[in-house]
């Protein structure tokens, strides 16, 4: 059985639902930055990228780039009125000092007390870190945005990550393409599933106890 | 220390200049290399590294589409890499200008990038203590230049340029256009003079991202 | 955290305007302020001194030839007093809003003003470790300010401000200019509007040294 | 007997012949200050003060005082051309990391070690202490400028500070009313002495061994 699922637009539209009007966000390289695109209408939200910009908005015209103008996936830019520059030192205390209010990453694996693991596969790879395991500590809330579950069908969402660590303790929500899920006291708990999914469907690809708190509901998200 | 985040703030003239340098006289080498990426496409200091330049790179991102030079050099062992989470690369550069040999940082406790560093409990959370990062000699891109090194940059080439200008024992600037000394707003500055040594004046700096995205190979 | 250094940069409206508030209800009272200075003549901190809404000052200096109503409350025990290197105040400020619990300083090693701290040795040298400051609330003065709280300032009026700004929980503007978002260069941005919770147009503010010049009194 | 002695002005004229052009220096509030107007002709001398200004010039004419253009010492001055503003934190910056090549301060007291003591003279004062603290640690030579002893005749330079210190080890020359002395691993050493005095005489008014290494100049001051 091939289970229903949400299409990685569909998650990234999922969690701009949850950004609130005034918002100050950083979007992680890759799926995050889809986010964007979905914000609601009539919030304003200030994007923030790592390498020195705050109110940068959607990428220009293909053949306008101006490369000064790039976010931290090096992907060109527009600026929207506010914006500002600074250097990656301000950068950073912007993010350390819990000055934003979300920061959204990708992950390969998150354990149920938080932990996040994004940034290493082992030890053959080359690693990179870039900004992750600062924004992990400093936005006010750190959601993870990813496929419930890995390209061999492993779990992402475990009791404890294998991977090397991002993070300890670090991440609050987790938008897969199965589910919403909260990260508390109890570790994970169920807030939103894909209609047609019991939870025991959920449970079976997840790698921890979903926990149930009050009503789950139904991830209704449009065709995007 | 060489300034330049992704595509934009790469000093290449200065970098390239370099390499001419070590092409025809074998000097310098063995050098650490303190920059954000470890070099894109075949350009910059990924065309340092390719003619073997480099001994250590201390960056935070190094995976990408095309730092095929880092990778080979990386994979057969001749060059050494330190990964530095980005907040802490730009904290330890500033640290290291502003005369602040450590400081704690919640960034990177519990994980392999922290190992063996101490770490400490404040009001009940725990930070990793890091050290500051100098240079003997920054390179860096401006946009303009006065003659006694004042400097403001472009956009988001301005990124590590900044930080790196503090901390590093001497400092060169190429910069787009060098005016006279009172020519920019004493509150537009954003590198006082006092930490650069030498400005020259780049006219037209190429970019690094176009170049790249032109497939231009530099030595 | 009130902004301003000598006789500039202190935002003189929203000091009063809090003293006010304290003459009318009695409160707020049993501050902490946080200020390089600890008021000068009778006006602004040294007023907030006098009606008795301060119970502890941390600041860097607080000696000078007209700061009588701190001088009065200091040594009638009224008032408590943390006396900071002013270096060691700004970094500490700063520290509090790049969430850098601590960090090293060589600034009073081995002073009365280091008692009771930790040291530490660094590639030969001692070093005193010190913690961040943080505060509610912090009221600076800006020259212009956007509808989305970027602000810059006006010459030497910009001092402990862009740190205030960072390092406190709500951030209270007041402007001498308050301009549409985008009519600030996002280049000449000073403190960028996500240090920024209030922006009040003030067009023709108070400069503290030419009031204490004049021997106005407030409150 | 009244030791022929220098007057303020001329140990201030004394000390701004050391600065060597390009320079970028501190000078401290009062007597120090005074350096800046005998700098000889020709240098060019870049002063910065810790309130966020480098490349200041002298005060404008009474009456036309910007009084957000200040000095540390509260007064009113000018920009030279190529000046730049920038916040406390970067100011200090400049400092604590060394990059002023000298700073010039006052002195209750300074050590044969080098230790410093120019902020407290006791319990019973209300201390205050500025930059110093910062400044002795950070410019690459930290000189101080005072009278050779205290009003009550008291000798300021001395074996150990028996005041409330600034710094330890900090202090490398010291320009009195007297003489000119180095800090070195031994000790003070004598350069310069006033015309007319013996080093008996001048040694009779130091707290400390004057030591000799090399010739002993006559400090010829103009009339200033």
């Amino acid at each position: 059985m091939t289970l229903p699922k949400l299409t990685s637009s569909q998650i990234a539209w999922r969690a701009a639902q949850d950004i609130e009007d005034g918002a100050y966000v950083n979007l992680g390289i890759g799926l995050p930055e889809r986010i964007a695109q979905f914000q609601p209408e009539g919030r304003t939200v200030t994007y923030h990228t790592e390498n020195g910009i705050l109110g940068f908005g959607q990428a220009p015209p293909e053949g306008e780039e101006d490369w000064d103008l790039i976010n931290a996936g090096k992907k060109a830019v527009t600026l929207e009125p506010g914006a500002s520059f600074f250097h990656h030192a301000d950068s950073f205390a912007m993010v350390r000092g819990g000055h934003l209010d979300l920061a959204v990453l990708g992950a390969y694996q998150v354990a149920a007390n938080g932990d996040l693991a994004n940034w290493s596969v082992g030890a053959k790879s080359v690693p990179a870190v870039g900004g992750a395991m600062d924004l992990v500590h400093g936005a006010k809330r750190v959601a993870v945005i990813t496929d419930h579950v890995a390209k061999d069908g492993s779990p992402k969402l475990l009791d404890a990550c294998t991977l090397p660590l991002t993070g300890k303790a670090c991440v609050t929500r987790v938008y897969t393409s199965l589910a919403v899920i909260d990260i508390t006291d109890r570790g994970f708990v169920l807030r939103d599933k894909v209609p047609g999914l019991s939870v025991d469907d959920v449970q079976a690809v997840t790698g921890a106890t979903l926990h149930i708190d009050g009503p789950v509901c139904d991830l209704n998200v449009p065709e995007v | 220390m060489i300034g330049g985040f992704g595509g934009s703030g790469a000093p290449l003239e200065l970098i390239h200049g370099l390499i001419d340098r070590f092409l025809e006289t074998g000097h310098p080498k063995d050098l650490t290399v303190i920059n954000n990426n470890a070099g894109n496409g075949s350009i910059g200091i990924a065309a340092m590294i390719r003619v073997g330049m480099v001994r250590k790179m201390i960056c935070s991102f190094r995976r990408s589409s095309n730092a095929d030079a880092f990778n080979a050099a990386y994979h057969d062992g001749q060059i050494e890499l330190e990964l530095v989470p980005q907040g802490t690369l730009a904290e330890r550069i500033r640290a290291g200008g502003a005369g602040i040999p450590a400081f704690f940082t919640p960034t990177a406790f519990g994980t392999d990038l922290a190992k063996g560093k101490p770490t400490q409990d404040f009001e009940g959370k725990m930070y990793v203590q890091e050290r500051w990062l100098k240079a003997d000699y920054a390179l860096i891109k401006a946009e303009s230049a006065d003659t006694v090194g004042n400097l403001t940059y472009r956009m988001a080439a301005r990124n590590f340029a900044p930080l790196m200008a503090m901390a590093a024992a001497t400092t060169i600037v190429q910069a787009r256009r060098v005016v006279q000394a009172g020519e920019i707003d004493p509150h537009s500055v954003i590198t006082p003079g006092i930490f650069v040594d030498h400005v020259i004046d780049i006219p037209n700096p190429s970019q690094e991202e176009a170049m790249v995205r032109a497939g231009i190979v530099y030595a």
